[in-house]
């Protein structure tokens, strides 16, 4: 019963939130830009008109298309399963390993590239190949960064990392923390297709990679696939928070009271991530595409940096 | 009963030069190798009983022991199954054209002067008479070699019976110094006797016995192949008929080995230390090993490939006699069989390639199985016997002689072999292989083996070679260790 | 007892039969093949029962084959140990799939090639992996390690009149050649020093120092063999050479042998003497993993694609093999037996989806007689099964949640992470390291396997070689859906492999895992653990089921019916989309080759015809990459042998008869000074 | 009597230096000729001596022979040859001839270095003329590495063949009898062979010139 419970809230939690995410962001970056901008809900606003419309598939597609958006979205809301967001159920060997994590997205991003390929579009080729690129450069950093804090807590996993690192006192004044806290957001910046790797707002071509591998869908499909996108983005940040910002209310919490109130300490992290996201989108330009690289290549000297820090430095 | 086994030969080159027919030479030569065969094995039973047997009409002239019978028995088992494959060689020759029946005749009874100097040479007790009978064989093959008597056969058989006779004058001047160490010791009728030498060998004169080696060494090198004498080899195995260059490599390389590893025995004995003799064969058996591997790789015709790796092969046999440990005798021996089996049934097989494609040369011959379903397969599996591929009998002696030399605690000497070895294995792979591809050119030859006779012949060799990689019958090897016995002069 | 070594020794004399049996019926290829494959069928079953059971219910060697041998040296003699059995149930499961497989491949050949060959070399190739994994002394491996290499190489130009094969083939030979010279020396370091070829026998007697160089020849003789960089270059010229069905074996069982090789000769023979050794074969597989991925990623010939992927896949395992070894060198059990667990388990599943991918790889080319992935492209749509099953192995190739790859992935990690906390610096930063390179290789591997998929299958066709493809015949589908179905049932019930595995890890190391590692979770059995880590990939599955159900059900409910609409894809402003403008196997990982410009030297050349620079009428566009390997390592070794070969060949043997006599001439005088000075 | 040994071996020595003198083919095999005798002279000698002291035939026998076959036969079968063949005369040597003399005299010093200090045979007559013996042999071999012509190759093999008998004749007072006699069979059907492969290669080649011989190569 407890799992079932937990799973619904799980799930609750992160269909709900994660489109307030981009919502946040494009507000901060309509602010910066004395911009009213869209208001907050407007993902909400659309994912609600596109379930609602016409399916366009192409005729070139195979079954691989129609199955991606279902495929890509269930493999992120189960992912999104193993990374507590705030719970006091988590369930005794729960087995939420960040490995299998990973790996569970990786079989999202199997079939969106593969689905990108499948109408022989140029355009989706070109994310797919984009995104072939930029995920290997980008896996190493998500890596190494969360096996040090695996090292360090002993566990991969993801519950019981977070609950090592509940008893750090304020991780972020800690070097290896700081390191491993920029990797991953450097990470968060290239699996979620955000300024400077990629321009989630514009459809050029030269820009393009998410955008590129979604352009043929439409209506639900593309409502499936923006959700999930937006699930593993919130996914993430969630890692990110709960591994680096730590709650002390975090678990042991029981109590509807409780929980409500970590919910809420949650959601303002959330927040203020997705605004440090949300400046950096504004104050930087996206970089061309064979630039990447650097960045992928600062991730990984940070998290290698933080594993040094911790492991050879510190003893 | 002795005496038969060359009169035999004599008798044959008589009756040859006196019949007409083709035929009939076909069948003498078949009768005769026969007949030496049965000769041989009933001596190899005496022997095998009796140890050793001395025979002839003044004194004991003749005399064999076990490591003598092996290798007359070799001499006449690949001599009659070259003699089969030569009724098929011979007929196709003769069919196209290219000899008559006069020079079939000629070709038989220039053979049969070969096997009767060879049997001659390794019968005999004295080591002078020996070394005449091996001048002899020169002398008896010069013709064979230039038998095709084109440009190229002439100037391999004049370069082989020039250089083949400077080798041996010189091992002539070996056995001169022989003969002085051994004055004084042996008076009469043992005189030069290998028996005489052998039981006196600790009273020779130990430093004239060290110079007489080195000229037996080189002399006989010569003969047999050892670099950097061995430069008549390739001009002679590749222009000579091929039953011929079967004849040569697993024969004759191996009778001239023969006097050496004597007088090997004969001065370890001596010395009561194989050092000397184990540093110089050592030596002349890497470079020899060396060479053919250099000459391997980029090797362009296939009959002088498989000379340049019989020079390999004796090489590594000269190797497992200068460590002159029992194992390495007995693995020299077993290799010394190995290889005269092997490579004349590669021999024999170029045969039939050259006569269906009319080339020495590998780039031009193609889909070798394909055209020649049985002969190509021989050869391919003949190649990775002859590289020491198991379960091929060269694997079996290949690996003892390693496993001896590394016994021995000489680690360097047997790693710079497997490299050698391996080298020359690559040499064979990266140049003969071609054969066997189809390589997208104009077949200007019909498919279907021309020599049934001699088909036969390469199967049974190639099922000798297959089973002896395994087992040996109980006597042969008992044989073996006696002639091992023989040579280091074990109880 | 009798029972298993029964039916494995029924299973030997099967493949024998299948061996002969197509040379009897050589007037018949249909029949002969059938037949042969049928039996191998039978064989590769009754070999996987026996050596099942030998696993759950035996543990004492097993005596397979036992016949004397009139040299000493040689001991004929194959036995079953548990490491053995688990490397005959690898075999005996590709042996069985492929058999079914080949029935409808071979079909291909009838007529125009010699099918009853290559029956018999597939069956002669079987029974000497056989003998290699059962081989119970150096000398017995050693046979049936040449008669593997042998055979194996006949497979490769089976093909010959391709001039690609013929150099793929000499390539290989030359290669496995030098590789077995390195094994040949230390088996006989082995008998000098212990006096025996037997792998039973303790290596006390072996001075420390030997040990070590028998370590690295070990590692380059096997590692020739398992192609690891830079003793690689002949696998991605060989494995894509042969037929399917060989290269299925080549890439899924042969290279497994050297991996055997390792563990049988280095970790159970020489027993891991120094730290270096396990790092040294950690950064050997991290090298192997980086260059094999990047490779396979920018290749355009779909097996050499594959091959190159088994680079990479060796590489994980030989990561994993380094961990083994210092966790012996260290004394710590554990990591010892996870590091082993992860070799064992990858090594398996490598074998199930490798051959499996393979074989989809022959029937593409069965059904398109092409491998140029260029050519390809919609395969999806002709052969809807094939597809299906190609993207099966590829997801689990790529390590995606519920296959079986990501199992063996998942214990590597797990061992490189317990591998950190020992503290030793070198250990440490060569783990992390490899745990960065096997991410990499990860992301890296799906996105290879996304582009064979996408690629071949998926789009438009092409040309005309994927546009009239048909459905390969049910044999083949049944071949590969086996080993896909096997793929799956692994990767969703890992435990089954584990228990397996978890045997000759306590056989080898003395430590089972198996306590520790089954974890309780609702679906009681089959999480895995490890310590407080543990996945159950079956609860992911039903998770990902219910999410998918209740989103179906949702969007029922809620979105009330929607309308699907076919049209064509977008064609970018353009009239119609047609299949010049997808984008192209060269096209997908072109970037990857920009950035790492080191590994492949790309080179582009763009021709434009016509009278103005700015309007060409035609464009031709070429892009190529150099292969760093050969070019920069050993075509100028080959350069300088043959070069080399050639000079000394004619300044020696110049012809001249003087200067023969002159050899003579000399030999004579150095050695009469010799002589003198001696 | 060893004086008169001890001096036919120095004559013998000196008439291979001076067979190495010589320019033409026609020259050296009267050279040849002339060493034939020196050798049956000592064959004679010391074929008398045996006889006068242990009754033996054998030496003298064989020095028959030589005079039968080295000092009458074969130079003039080889002459024939050589009218047969009629190649215009000419110079047949690589190198020049001082060079080559002095190459003759640097190999006796060799051997002397090499065999002087052999236990055994290092005192007495026996030494020089040993040593002498095995010079004949060595110079044997560079007068055939010199010479071009196929005839002059039979020259030295003839040259070294002498100086093997020589030194038996000297060290051992022959090989036993048999021994000889093969020795001898085997020498005449050499030469014979020797003088057919020359017509045939006269025949392929159009020249003796050995030198040509180079298509066998590798």
């Amino acid at each position: 019963m407890r799992y079932i419970e937990y799973f619904l809230f799980q799930g609750i939690v992160l269909v709900m939130l994660a489109p307030l995410v981009n919502g946040i962001i494009g507000k901060i970056k309509a602010f910066s830009q004395k911009r009213q901008g869209p208001p907050f809900l407007q993902l909400y606003y659309d994912l609600h008109k596109l379930f609602k419309k016409q399916i366009v598939v192409s005729d070139v597609s195979t079954w691989i298309f129609k199955v991606t958006p279902m495929i890509v979205f269930t493999t992120a809301l189960c992912a999104g399963m193993i990374v507590p967001v705030v719970t006091s159920f988590i369930p005794e060997n729960f087995p939420g390993d960040i490995i299998f994590t990973i790996y569970l997205l990786a079989l999202g991003r199997f079939f969106m590239m593969a689905g990108a390929l499948d109408t022989g579009s140029t355009f989706g080729g070109m994310g797919s190949s984009r995104e072939a690129l930029i995920s290997s450069l980008a896996e190493p950093s998500l890596l190494i960064s969360v096996i040090t804090v695996a090292l360090i807590s002993g566990t991969t996993s993801v519950s019981g990392m977070m609950l090592k690192m509940q008893t750090e006192n304020t991780p972020l004044l800690q070097p290896v923390y700081v390191m491993l806290f920029l990797a991953i957001l450097l990470v968060i910046l290239m699996d979620t297709s955000r300024i400077p790797v990629d321009d989630p707002s514009t459809h050029l071509e030269l820009t393009m990679v998410h955008e590129a591998m979604i352009l043929e869908y439409s209506g639900r499909n593309l409502a499936l696939m923006e959700l999930g996108a937006a699930i593993k983005q919130l996914l993430l940040i969630t890692l990110v928070v709960n591994l680096f910002l730590p709650n002390q209310l975090f678990i042991g919490t029981t109590g509807v009271a409780l929980v409500v109130i970590s919910l809420v300490m949650y959601i303002i992290k959330v927040i203020f991530v997705a605004v440090i996201i949300g400046l950096i989108e504004v104050s930087s330009v996206k970089f061309r595409f064979f630039s990447v690289p650097n960045i992928a290549a600062l991730s990984l000297i940070l998290s290698f940096l933080g594993f040094m820090q911790y492991f050879i430095l510190g003893r | 009963m002795g005496l038969i086994l060359w009169a035999a030969p004599l008798s044959a080159i008589l009756i040859m030069f006196l019949t007409k027919t083709t035929k009939a030479h076909h069948i003498i030569s078949v009768l005769v190798s026969v007949i030496e065969v049965a000769v041989t094995w009933v001596l190899t039973y005496q022997v095998m009983v009796e140890g050793q047997i001395a025979y002839g009409f003044v004194g004991k002239l003749f005399y064999l022991d076990a490591f003598s019978i092996i290798l007359l028995n070799l001499v006449v088992i690949v001599g009659m199954l070259a003699a089969i494959y030569n009724i098929g060689y011979l007929n196709h020759e003769k069919k196209n054209g290219e000899i008559d029946l006069k020079r079939i005749r000629l070709f038989y009874m220039l053979l049969y002067g070969f096997i009767f100097t060879m049997v001659f040479a390794l019968t005999v007790n004295n080591m002078g008479l020996m070394w005449i009978a091996v001048e002899a064989i020169t002398l008896a093959s010069t013709f064979l070699v230039g038998f095709h008597n084109d440009k190229k056969a002439i100037e391999a058989a004049w370069k082989y019976v020039i250089i083949c006779s400077v080798g041996i004058a010189i091992a002539m001047l070996g056995i001169v110094f022989l003969h002085i160490s051994s004055l004084g010791i042996n008076e009469g009728a043992g005189i030069l006797d290998w028996t005489t030498l052998y039981d006196n060998a600790d009273k020779l004169n130990g430093p004239v016995l060290r110079f007489a080696f080195i000229f037996i060494l080189i002399g006989f090198g010569t003969k047999a192949g050892l670099a950097p004498m061995h430069t008549w080899l390739p001009d002679a195995h590749s222009q000579a008929p091929s039953s011929v260059s079967a004849m040569l490599s697993g024969v004759l390389l191996n009778t001239s080995l023969y006097p050496i590893i004597r007088t090997v025995s004969i001065v370890n004995k001596n010395m009561e230390s194989s050092v000397f003799t184990g540093r110089l064969l050592i030596g002349i058996g890497l470079i020899s090993l060396a060479t053919a591997a250099i000459f391997i790789i980029t090797q362009k015709d296939y009959k002088r490939l498989l000379a340049y790796s019989s020079i390999e092969h004796i090489g590594i046999i000269t190797i497992a006699m200068g460590v002159f440990t029992p194992a390495a005798v007995f693995a020299g021996l077993f290799h010394m069989i190995n290889h005269s089996f092997t490579k004349s049934m590669l021999f024999l097989t170029s045969g039939n390639i050259l006569q269906k494609y009319g080339t020495r040369e590998i780039g031009r011959v193609q889909s070798l199985i394909k055209v020649l379903p049985f002969s190509g397969t021989v050869f391919l599996i003949g190649l990775f016997a002859i590289g020491g591929t198991p379960p091929f009998s060269i694997f079996a002696s290949e690996f003892s002689i390693l496993i001896s030399i590394f016994d021995n605690n000489n680690f360097i000497l047997g790693v710079t072999i497997i490299g050698l070895l391996t080298l020359v294995f690559v040499g064979i792979v990266s140049t003969l292989f071609r054969m066997f591809y189809y390589n997208n050119r104009e077949e200007n030859v019909t498919s279907g083996e021309t020599n049934k006779y001699g088909v036969a012949v390469i199967v049974i060799m190639l099922v000798i070679i297959s089973i002896t990689g395994l087992y040996m019958p109980e006597g042969i090897f008992n044989l073996m260790v006696d002639a091992q016995n023989v040579i280091t002069g074990g109880i | 007892m009798i029972l298993v070594q029964r039916i494995i020794q029924i299973s030997l004399i099967l493949y024998v039969f299948s061996l002969f049996f197509p040379i009897f019926m050589m007037k018949n290829q249909k029949t002969a093949n059938v037949g042969s494959n049928m039996l191998t069928a039978a064989a590769g079953l009754l070999g996987t029962a026996g050596s099942l059971l030998y696993l759950f219910y035996y543990d004492a060697k097993l005596t397979i084959i036992n016949v004397p041998s009139s040299w000493s040296f040689i001991v004929i003699n194959s036995e079953f140990d548990r490491l053995s059995a688990f490397f005959v149930l690898i075999l005996s499961i590709v042996a069985f799939a492929t058999a079914i497989y080949s029935i409808g491949y071979i079909g291909e050949y009838y007529g125009n090639r010699d099918t009853v060959l290559l029956n018999c070399l597939m069956s002669t190739f079987i029974l000497s992996l056989f003998l290699v994994f059962t081989a119970s002394n150096a000398i017995w491996f050693f046979i049936a390690w040449e008669a593997m290499s042998v055979i194996s190489y006949f497979i490769v130009v089976f093909e010959s009149e391709n001039e690609e094969n013929q150099k793929a083939g000499k390539l290989y030979i030359i290669m496995t050649l030098v590789g077995t010279a390195f094994l040949i020396i230390n088996f006989m370091l082995m008998i000098s020093y212990t006096g025996s070829f037997s792998m039973d026998m303790s290596s006390s007697s072996i001075p420390s120092g030997i040990k070590n160089l028998m370590f690295v020849f070990f590692l380059i003789g096997f590692g020739t063999k398992a192609g690891v960089v830079p003793l690689h270059i002949w696998l991605p010229q060989a494995h894509p050479a042969a037929p399917s069905n060989g290269s299925a074996f080549m890439s899924g069982v042969m290279i497994k042998t050297a991996v055997y090789g390792m563990i049988r000769f280095v970790l159970m023979y020489l027993g891991v003497e120094h730290t270096w050794w396990g790092i040294t074969v950690m950064t050997v597989g991290m090298i192997t993993v980086f260059v094999g991925i990047s490779y396979a990623f920018v290749e355009k010939n779909i097996k050499k694609l594959l091959a190159y992927s088994s680079i990479e896949n060796i590489g994980i395992i030989f990561i994993a093999l380094g961990i083994t070894f210092i966790g012996e060198t260290k004394g710590d059990p554990t990591i010892c037996a996870l590091g082993l667990m992860a070799v064992l388990v990858h090594s398996f599943n490598h074998s199930l989806f490798k051959s499996g991918l393979f074989l989809g790889a022959g029937s593409i080319q069965y059904a398109t007689h092409t491998k140029n992935m260029e050519e390809l492209g919609g395969l999806a749509k002709k052969m809807p099964v094939s597809s299906v099953l190609f993207l099966g192995a590829a997801l689990s190739i790529s390590a995606v949640v519920p296959f079986n790859g990501f199992i063996g992935e998942w214990i590597a990690y797990q061992a490189l992470i317990r591998n950190i906390v020992i503290g030793d610096i070198n250990v440490d930063l060569v783990t992390m390291l490899s745990i960065a390179v096997l991410a990499f290789a990860g992301a890296l591997a799906l996105a290879t396997f996304v582009k064979a998929y996408g690629i071949s299958f998926l789009g438009l066709p092409r040309t005309e070689h994927s546009e009239y493809a048909k459905e390969v015949p049910k044999t083949m589908n049944a071949g590969i859906g086996l080993l896909v179905g096997l793929c799956l049932v692994f990767g969703i019930l890992p435990m089954t492999l584990i228990r397996i595995a978890d045997k000759i890890v306590e056989g080898i190391v003395g430590q089972t895992l198996i306590g520790g590692m089954s974890g309780k979770f609702f679906i009681a059995t089959y999480p895995v653990r490890m310590g407080a880590s543990s996945i159950s990939p079956l609860t992911g599955v039903l998770i990902l089921a219910v999410i998918g159900l209740i989103a179906v059900v949702v969007l029922k409910l809620a979105g009330g019916k929607t309308v699907e609409r076919k049209y064509e894809t977008w064609g970018c402003g353009y009239q119609s989309m047609n299949s010049r403008m997808q984008y192209t196997s060269g096209g997908y990982s072109k970037t990857l080759s920009i950035i790492f410009r080191f590994l492949f030297r790309p080179t582009r050349k763009l021709k434009q015809n016509g009278l103005y620079k700015y309007h060409p009428e035609e464009m031709e566009y070429v892009i190529t990459t150099e292969p760093v390997f050969e070019k920069y390592l050993y075509e100028p070794l080959s350069r300088l042998t043959r070069g080399l070969s050639k000079v000394v060949k004619l300044k020696i043997q110049s012809g001249s008869i003087h200067a023969y006599l002159i050899y003579i001439f000399l030999t004579v005088l150095i050695l009469m000074l010799y002589n003198r000075l001696a | 009597m060893e004086k008169y040994l001890d001096i036919l071996s120095i004559l013998i020595l000196v008439s291979s230096f001076a067979l190495m003198a010589n320019k033409r083919i026609k020259s050296y095999i009267n050279t040849f000729r002339i060493q034939a005798v020196l050798i049956s002279i000592a064959a004679g000698i010391m074929g008398a001596q045996s006889y006068a002291i242990e009754k033996r035939l054998d030496i003298i026998i064989v020095c028959v022979l030589i005079v039968i076959l080295k000092v009458y036969y074969i130079p003039k079968m080889l002459h024939k040859t050589y009218a047969d063949i009629e190649y215009k005369v000419g110079k047949d040597f690589f190198f020049n001839i001082p060079v080559l003399i002095f190459a003759c005299f640097a190999l006796v010093v060799f051997s002397y270095y090499c065999i002087s200090d052999i236990q055994g045979i290092d005192k007495g007559q026996l030494n020089i003329q040993i040593v002498n013996s095995v010079s004949v042999v060595m110079i044997g071999i560079l007068f055939m590495i010199s010479r071009k012509k196929a005839i002059g190759m039979i020259v030295g093999f003839l040259v070294i063949e002498n100086g093997l008998f020589v030194t038996t004749l000297f060290a051992t007072q022959g090989m036993p009898f048999i021994v000889d006699m093969g020795i001898f069979i085997d020498m005449i059907t050499g030469i014979m062979i020797m003088g057919i492969m020359v017509f045939r290669i006269n025949d392929k080649f159009d020249s003796i010139d050995i030198n040509d011989m180079k298509s066998l190569k590798g």
